[in-house]
């Protein structure tokens, strides 16, 4: 069923201690789509971003990339492959600017190797003035532009969640892990946002791999919704379908809060 | 008179000001929802009310007292309560102790408001003796309020209580503060999930750049379709 | 059976001495840093001094013409224990306070405990001179041989009294710590706020009479451990200082911020340390009967020269944190 | 006073502006202390407070750049000490007319064949060899390497040691030694990275100053190496000496002044070569990267950077400095003493200079590195001067002279140097001249 | 004018203990020189203290200071023999100006190529460790275990020691290194004790390390006998002790000077409230007497010649001048005689490396109190 799958987890189990938070699971990314994660706090979302994006290695199990085996690979070395994540917990660099937060990732950045930053100064400024050119930009759409020399450490709850997205927009990446970038983000520009993630997939061909809590911005951009529960897949398909399985709706979605 | 009135509070971290004037005005049976932009100031004014940064202009009073710059040790025997969006549980003490160190300033006997926080999340009960690292996110929030509680305080304050819950939490998390409300705790908190919050919200108030932009009942904000573009999504 | 005896001299009893100390020093070291986050290196010295104050205390009661049973430096110990308390107080106030209260780093903390460790240096010197004390100047040491000839030994069994009462006290003390801070109210609260300090500030805990019971608390076990330390070997203004490194190795191994790390951590680098140089031989030596003729056991056997006694210790310090890289015990980083 | 109210005019908290000021204080207080103490003596402190300098760039590198908690400064500094001796202290007939190489050659085979043998139960696995007893299989190499290892090595010492007194050095130039002792400290600092850099903050800082005391230990006591207590001297100079001037026929005081100032200038050559390339790489992206990584490990990686890697480039780069400016300072002071390196003075005070400086800047941290110095060595004197007065004044007060004051009040040099530590943190608690945050303009 | 005399010392650092006492009787030295009339014509001398801190990169310049800032005439010390070393090199000897160290002990001082000008008070660790090998033989004393402190004093002292020990038919069964400043030792004991050994030597000092050793040896009880070099010896070993528990114990020890050279200098030290036999005391009060003589004999505060003049007043054939005796030596000088200063340390006769030679005495505990036995033969 894989045959285009650009993400192929295979039979992944992690334990912590005694808590086993992914239990032998096995899902797929289709290239090209925009496939949502959802499933109640500590069903093992997390992690499985984690060991899929080289974060965390799996105590078994397989995690293929683009229908090679990356299982134990550093993250590094799967950025360079064109995988490129946010955090849930937002992982800015505090002690830096806003703008140098996007500046340090673009790879291969000729002035990060010692001996080019000393010999050849000419080159690596030219590609300095691309990066910074290219990070304003994304400053400017997240709406961060009057905050773009703060530290990223004195910076909003919600305005860290921002930075993390726009570390996606700085380079060109196959695969994008989104890890509830929406959580503590205002709803408007929310919209702005699933806009852009929307053009990305469909203009520049990027894969979203998005776990999410707000149903409604799954509800708009994802298909297919991938559900785990208890560190295992428990279902898969189009919104409308998870919404109207009643065991899911019970466990995850409640009823709804009464107003007052 | 309001249980808690800010009248044009100024403040910051350093000399830039990041609060330019918040009015909010909050009576013991309200629910109040701060809504608004990121970096707005919305994390920024509870800080504020809770001595946790300077407050350079406007005043802040409680029960009719001027409390602006009191550090949290005198607030919380006075009736605050505050619980932050992240960290909000000591993981590595008991369920107990953590509802224990809520209580900390109190010099009475806490035995019963204990009951009376246990009645209310039974599931925090049974875990007792349980580390708090060792529970659910919905859990965590749960003892979080928890602890808030245990000083028993006349307004608790919560920053973005729902964000990063599963929506079932979310639901619970929501009804568990207006059954706080209705044993007559006022609540003051801050919400991204803001359509939500507002539909059982007593006053909404809308922060942008430090000031307040709008304020009303939470269905009036709803309601209206300036609010609901710019700042709820549409 | 001599044997055994020279074990029990030399490695349970040797080793047992120098962990208590070890442990003494190494819990007020963690204790500071669960709290504030910061190595104190000026606990050696802190030690150094709480002994200093009991030499100086001991002595005015021998002045007195007062005479004990237990050696004095031993009954003022409570004295002594307030009065480094005090000045352990002092100490936070003039120099760590002020950083913390412009939000320097643990790493600024730490380089200004240098600073305060070279300071109290100078200043005991400054007062006491640079000479060897003892506290057994006008007593003679109490010496407990327990005959072994009854069970076939030749030897006696050692040990003297500071390190009787050492080892209760190091007992008595981890005991007393721990149902402080399992049972009180502020034992809890230091607890938490070694967990969260955000948190705890927020909760209402008064943090600042939780920094300050933390130095009072961790100024009195100095001078316990000082004192006990000087009771079995002497004083010297460098008492303590040239032990704070294996010191900070056992706060380190036990995980920062673990009372019981410590503790276990404070056993480890004694006994690493003990074990490593003890010469096998002595123990083997009855064995040179059963290997067949014209071969006999080394002399020596110990696993390294005395030279190297500490750089075992070490070895074993990092082998434990590369298994565990925040010691034995979970511990919390900076 | 004047100068202060007009510095409070000034804005200080311009960075350029506060280095300006303060460095044009470091060149009064060095002009003030050359007045005093003179040009001879000047120049020997000058030199010693720009090798120092060059050390605490290298630890600037590691922890202002890095993050790295690196107390291992006193080690890799004996080993660019010990570096030097070799490849600069004259030639050892005695050794190398004896039975010695052929000895340590066979050791040195001994070792090699440890390392093969460790390496190959390293890699055991691919032999099938798993878990536990991959482990036991690792503990006996290690044991059987040691042991082998030790049987050729402990009686090659000890007929080194009887016969030749130690191996003595090569007779190269000492300009040679530094860059092999450079090169020493790198290849060590490579291995203890591997071994370590895992670790986090204060576990790192207590394991490598556990490193550092072996690396002490060893040096100390393998006396056929580096000839241990009995110290190695006198290392010759890559400059002329005062005697060679004196020789020249130039009085005595001034063959000082020359001889010290011709080393100056070669050092200060060396250090801004060195400054200009550290500075370069830091104020571009290799600087960006390296500052995200001590932010942020984890994000860092999964933003491409190699982690592992990056970190060990720092801890190579800056141990370099460290081990040239170890080396440095042994043949400038003409003595390899294992004996005499100290935690405190050689590791402590290097953190102090570069935190009071102002970690994560160069120029702060060559200002802390001079100044610390200036104040080590000044507070000799100044130790002197107060307590001397502070004991004539108690004793006309009638409360007697503080016993033994000469010494007692040198010893307060230590005093004063923490006072001097304390307060300069307390007004400057991100150091002299803090890290400047790069912002647009 | 005052004439300036350099007091280069290790008082801090790892020797800080005892480098206190040392610059006390250099001091007491000067303070003879100054209440008997002053020098060269009533001058008054003048101690210009600077610490070397035991360690080469803080003698040189503390060094340099007294050479090029200070322009003192002569330098007494260093103590170390690393900062010794490197303040010879550094300063003195570029800069011609005599030094003499009371205590850098090693053999490798010996060595140094030093124009003439770098002298020590304190007897090469070479000979007194071989005379105390020959002593214990002598005594029909065979097998020894000893510890050693791990600097160049008393690794010197034991590798002596070891060398002849074992040349004479003795047998070392442990020879093991103490570090300084520990609290405790109890290791290094057991790992002696082990084997065997019921006498033990220890060359450290009383004060530090060898102190410590000997009182936990002592409360274990696990040797019968014990030897000490000239780091151990002093009334300080019995006024801390137990004497009884050391009876029998032996030290070896510079010989004094033939009469009463140190009862004198014990008599004028303790008038002057201080502790006649801190460790290396007696070297330190002969270092700067010394110095002072030579300056007095060479007859004016430059440096040129000073060398020469030591070497004069310290060798015999001359008068004998014993400590605190500076106006007769003053007027000897004066009328032409020659003069040979024995001080409280030994004979101090220089050879031509600069060291003193001369004998080595030895002391027995005996009956709670030290007893010189004279001479080793
Ligand atoms: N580093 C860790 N050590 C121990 N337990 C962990 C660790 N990381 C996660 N867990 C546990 O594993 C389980 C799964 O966690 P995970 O973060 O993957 O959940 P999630 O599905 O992302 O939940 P949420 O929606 O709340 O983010 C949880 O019970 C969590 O407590
Ligand atoms: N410690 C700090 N130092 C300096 N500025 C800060 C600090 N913390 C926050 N700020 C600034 O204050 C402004 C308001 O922050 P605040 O956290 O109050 O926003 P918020 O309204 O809660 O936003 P969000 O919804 O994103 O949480 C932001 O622009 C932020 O950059
Ligand atoms: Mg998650
Ligand atoms: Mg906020």
């Amino acid at each position: 069923m894989s045959f285009d799958a650009v993400i192929d987890v295979r039979n992944v189990s992690k334990r912590f201690g005694g808590l086993t938070a992914v239990n032998n699971c096995s899902l797929s990314v289709q290239r090209g789509s925009i496939t949502g994660l959802i499933g109640p706090n500590g069903a093992g979302k997390s992690t499985l971003f984690n060991i899929v994006a080289g974060n965390i290695v799996p105590d078994s199990g397989q995690v293929l990339f683009d229908g090679q085996d990356v299982t134990g690979l550093a993250p590094h070395q799967l950025f360079r492959q064109g995988m490129l994540r946010t955090f849930q917990i937002a992982h800015e660099f505090s002690n830096m600017t806003a703008l140098e937060n996007l500046m340090m990732v673009p790879g291969d950045q000729p002035g990060e190797s010692l001996v080019d930053s000393w010999l050849r100064p000419r080159l690596v400024k030219a590609r300095e003035t691309e990066v910074r050119k290219k990070a304003l930009d994304v400053i400017d759409f997240l709406k961060l532009g009057h905050v773009r020399n703060e530290l990223a450490g004195n910076l909003s709850g919600g305005q860290k969640k921002l930075l993390e997205l726009g570390r996606t927009m700085m380079v060109d990446a196959k695969v994008v892990l989104l890890d509830e970038v929406a959580a503590g983000v205002n709803k408007t520009l929310l919209h702005d946002l699933a806009a852009n993630i929307e053009r990305m997939n469909k203009e520049l061909g990027y894969t979203f791999f998005v776990i999410e809590h707000d149903m409604d911005l799954i509800g708009r951009l994802c298909d297919p919704v991938i559900v785990m529960a208890q560190g295992e897949k428990i279902a898969e398909g189009p919104m409308s379908e998870i919404r109207a399985n009643a065991a899911i709706v019970e466990a995850y979605f409640g009823s709804p809060v009464e107003a007052d | 008179m309001a249980l808690i009135e800010l009248k044009h509070v100024v403040g910051g971290y350093s000399s830039v000001p990041i609060l330019n004037g918040v009015d909010i005005a909050i009576e013991q049976s309200d629910i109040g929802v701060i809504v608004g932009p990121n970096g707005a100031g919305k994390s920024t004014t509870l800080k504020a009310i809770f001595g946790l940064l300077k407050v350079t202009g406007g005043t802040i009073e409680f029960g009719g007292e001027n409390i602006a710059n009191s550090l949290p040790d005198k607030l919380v025997p006075k009736g605050l309560s505050f619980v932050p969006q992240e960290k909000n549980v000591f993981t590595s003490l008991s369920v107990e102790e953590n509802l224990e160190m809520g209580a900390f300033t109190r010099k009475d006997d806490y035995a019963q408001t204990m009951a009376w926080v246990y009645e209310m999340f039974p599931v925090l009960a049974e875990k007792r003796r349980q580390p708090a690292g060792e529970l659910s996110g919905g859990q965590r929030q749960m003892v979080a309020m928890g602890r808030a509680l245990m000083s028993k305080p006349s307004l608790l304050m919560l920053d973005e209580p729902s964000a990063g819950l599963s929506p079932r939490y979310v639901i619970e998390i929501f009804e568990t503060i207006v059954r706080v409300n209705k044993e007559g705790v006022g609540i003051l908190m801050v919400e991204q999930n803001a359509r939500q919050a507002l539909a059982f919200a007593s006053k909404g108030f809308v922060l942008a750049s430090g000031r307040n932009r709008f304020t009303g009942t939470g269905a009036e904000l709803i309601a209206d379709p300036e609010v609901a573009k710019s700042f709820l999504g549409g | 059976m001599d044997e055994l005896v020279f074990f029990i001299n030399r490695v349970l009893i040797s080793g047992t001495v120098l962990g208590s100390i070890y442990a003494l020093g190494a819990i007020g070291v963690t204790l500071i840093f669960g709290i504030l986050r910061f190595a104190h290196f000026a606990h050696g010295d802190m030690m150094t001094m709480g002994a200093f104050i009991a030499f100086l205390l001991a002595s005015v009661c021998t002045a007195l013409g007062i005479v004990t049973p237990i050696p004095s430096g031993f009954l003022v110990l409570p004295v002594a224990m307030a009065i480094t308390a005090v000045i352990a107080l002092g100490l936070d106030k003039g120099f760590y306070a002020p950083l913390r209260k412009r939000g320097a780093k643990p790493v600024t903390l730490l380089i200004a405990s240098i600073g305060v460790t070279l300071i109290l240096q100078g200043l005991l010197r400054l007062i006491f001179g640079s000479g060897t004390r003892s506290f057994y100047q006008s007593e003679p040491k109490e010496i407990f041989r327990i005959d072994m000839s009854a069970l076939g030994g030749s030897r006696p069994i050692t040990i003297t009294e500071p390190q009787v009462l050492m080892i209760v006290v190091t007992a008595l003390l981890v005991l007393g710590l721990h149902f402080f801070l399992t049972r009180s109210r502020l034992g809890k609260a230091m607890r938490a706020m070694a967990d969260n300090a955000d948190l705890a500030q927020v909760s209402g805990i008064n943090t600042a009479l939780v920094v300050r019971v933390t130095w009072i608390v961790a100024g009195a076990l100095a001078c316990v451990a000082g004192t006990m330390l000087a009771l079995d070997v002497a004083l010297m203004p460098d008492l303590a200082f040239n032990i704070i490194l294996p010191i900070f190795a056992a706060a380190i191994v036990g995980g920062l911020g673990h009372v019981y790390g410590a503790i276990v951590g404070g056993f480890l680098i004694a006994f690493a340390e003990t074990l490593s140089v003890f010469n096998w031989t002595s123990v083997l030596r009855p064995l040179n009967d059963l290997l067949p003729e014209g071969m006999a056991l080394p002399a020596n056997l110990a696993l390294v020269p005395t030279e190297y006694k500490l750089t075992v210790a070490f070895v074993i310090l990092v082998i434990t944190l590369l298994a565990r890289p925040t010691g034995i015990f979970k511990g919390a980083s900076s | 006073m004047s100068g202060e109210a007009q510095a409070k005019r000034i804005d200080l908290a311009n960075p350029t502006v506060r280095a300006i000021v303060l460095f044009s204080a470091m060149f009064v207080l060095i002009l003030a202390v050359g007045f005093v103490q003179g040009a001879a003596n000047s120049g020997l402190l000058l030199t010693q407070a720009l090798a120092y300098a060059l050390i605490a760039l290298g630890l600037n590198i590691q922890w202002g750049y890095g993050g790295l908690f690196n107390f291992a400064v006193m080690g890799f500094m004996m080993v660019g000490g010990a570096s030097v001796v070799f490849v600069s202290f004259p030639v050892n007939a005695l050794f190398w007319d004896s039975e010695g190489p052929v000895m340590l050659g066979r050791a040195l085979l001994a070792f090699l064949a440890g390392v093969l043998l460790v390496w190959g139960a390293r890699h055991s696995h691919r032999l099938g060899v798993r878990g536990g007893w991959k482990t036991a299989l690792l503990v006996l190499a290690w044991f059987i390497a040691y042991v082998v290892y030790r049987s050729q090595i402990d009686p090659a010492a000890a007929y080194i040691e009887s016969t030749a007194g130690f191996v003595g050095g090569l007779g190269l130039n000492p300009i040679l030694g530094w860059l092999f002792g450079g090169l020493v400290a790198a290849v060590i600092a490579y291995i203890v990275g591997r071994i370590s850099l895992g670790l986090r903050t204060d576990y790192l800082a207590i394991a490598t100053i556990g490193i550092s005391e072996i690396i002490r230990a060893l040096l100390k006591n393998m006396d056929w190496l580096t000839r241990g207590t009995m110290t190695a001297s006198p290392m010759p100079w890559p400059v002329n000496l005062p005697q060679d001037y004196q020789a020249q026929g130039i009085p005595i005081s001034e063959s000082f002044v020359y001889a010290r100032f011709g080393f100056f200038a070669l050092l200060l050559a060396i250090f801004i070569v060195v400054f200009f390339f550290v500075q370069r790489a830091y104020g571009g992206p290799w600087g960006r990267m390296m500052r995200a990584i001590r932010d942020n490990h984890i994000a860092a990686g999964s933003m491409g950077k190699n982690v592992t890697g990056r970190q060990l480039e720092l801890f190579v780069f800056g141990s370099v400095l460290i081990g040239m400016g170890g080396a440095i300072l042994v043949t400038f002071n003409q003595i390899f003493d294992p004996a005499g390196y100290q935690p405190i003075n050689h590791t402590f005070m290097i953190w102090v200079m570069v935190i009071v400086g102002g970690a994560g800047n160069n120029w702060g941290v060559l200002l802390g590195a001079v100044l610390i110095y200036i104040v080590w060595i000044i507070s000799d004197p100044l130790a002197q001067a107060i307590f001397l007065n502070l004991s004539s004044w108690s004793q006309s007060l009638g409360w007697g002279a503080i016993p033994e004051i000469d010494s007692r009040a040198l010893q307060m040099r230590v005093f004063v140097l923490g006072i001097i530590i304390t307060v300069a943190l307390r007004y400057a608690p991100r150091g002299l001249l803090p890290e400047v945050v790069k912002r647009e303009v | 004018d005052d004439v300036k005399l350099g007091f280069l010392a290790d008082v801090t650092g790892p020797i800080a203990g005892f480098a206190g006492g040392m610059v006390s009787a250099g001091n007491l030295a000067v303070d003879h020189v100054n209440a008997q009339g002053g020098i060269l014509g009533g001058n008054k001398l003048v101690s210009i203290v600077a610490d070397g801190a035991c360690s080469a990169d803080t003698a040189g310049p503390a060094a340099d200071r007294l050479v090029n800032t200070e322009n003192v005439t002569s330098i007494f010390g260093d103590y170390c023999t690393g900062s010794t070393l490197a303040a010879a090199n550094t300063a003195a000897i570029p800069g011609n100006v005599v030094m003499i160290s009371p205590s850098a002990s090693a053999p490798t001082v010996t060595g140094l190529d030093d124009n003439d000008l770098v002298y020590r008070t304190v007897v090469s660790d070479a000979f007194q460790g071989a005379k105390a090998a020959e002593l214990l033989l002598s005594q029909g004393i065979n097998e020894v275990g000893v510890t050693y402190v791990n600097n160049d004093y008393g690794k010197g002292l034991a590798d002596q020691f070891v060398a002849s020990f074992t040349a004479g038919g003795g047998t070392v069964a442990a020879n093991v290194a103490h570090e300084d400043g520990k609290a405790d030792y109890r290791p290094e004991i057991g790992q002696i004790e082990s084997s065997g050994a019921t006498t033990l030597v220890i060359y450290g000092y009383e004060n530090a390390g060898g102190g410590a050793i000997l009182n936990q040896a002592l409360e274990a009880g696990s040797f019968d006998l014990f030897v000490g070099g000239d780091g151990m010896a002093g009334e300080a070993l019995l006024a801390s002790r137990d004497a009884a528990s050391l009876e029998g114990l032996i030290l070896t020890q510079a010989a004094a000077a033939a009469g009463d050279a140190y009862d004198i200098y014990a008599k004028l030290a303790t008038d002057a409230g201080l502790v006649p036999d801190t460790t290396y005391g007696p070297q330190s009060y002969d270092a700067a007497f010394l110095l002072a003589l030579a300056i007095e004999k060479n007859g004016s505060a430059e440096r040129q010649g000073v060398s020469a003049a030591l070497r004069e007043v310290a060798s015999a054939p001359g008068e004998i001048i014993l400590p605190g005796e500076w106006t007769k030596a003053v007027e000897l000088i004066k009328a032409g005689t020659d003069i040979d200063y024995r001080g409280a340390s030994g004979d101090v006769e220089f050879d031509a490396a600069g060291d003193v030679a001369g004998g080595i005495d030895y002391f027995v505990v005996e009956g709670g109190t030290i007893v010189n036995k004279g001479q080793i033969p």
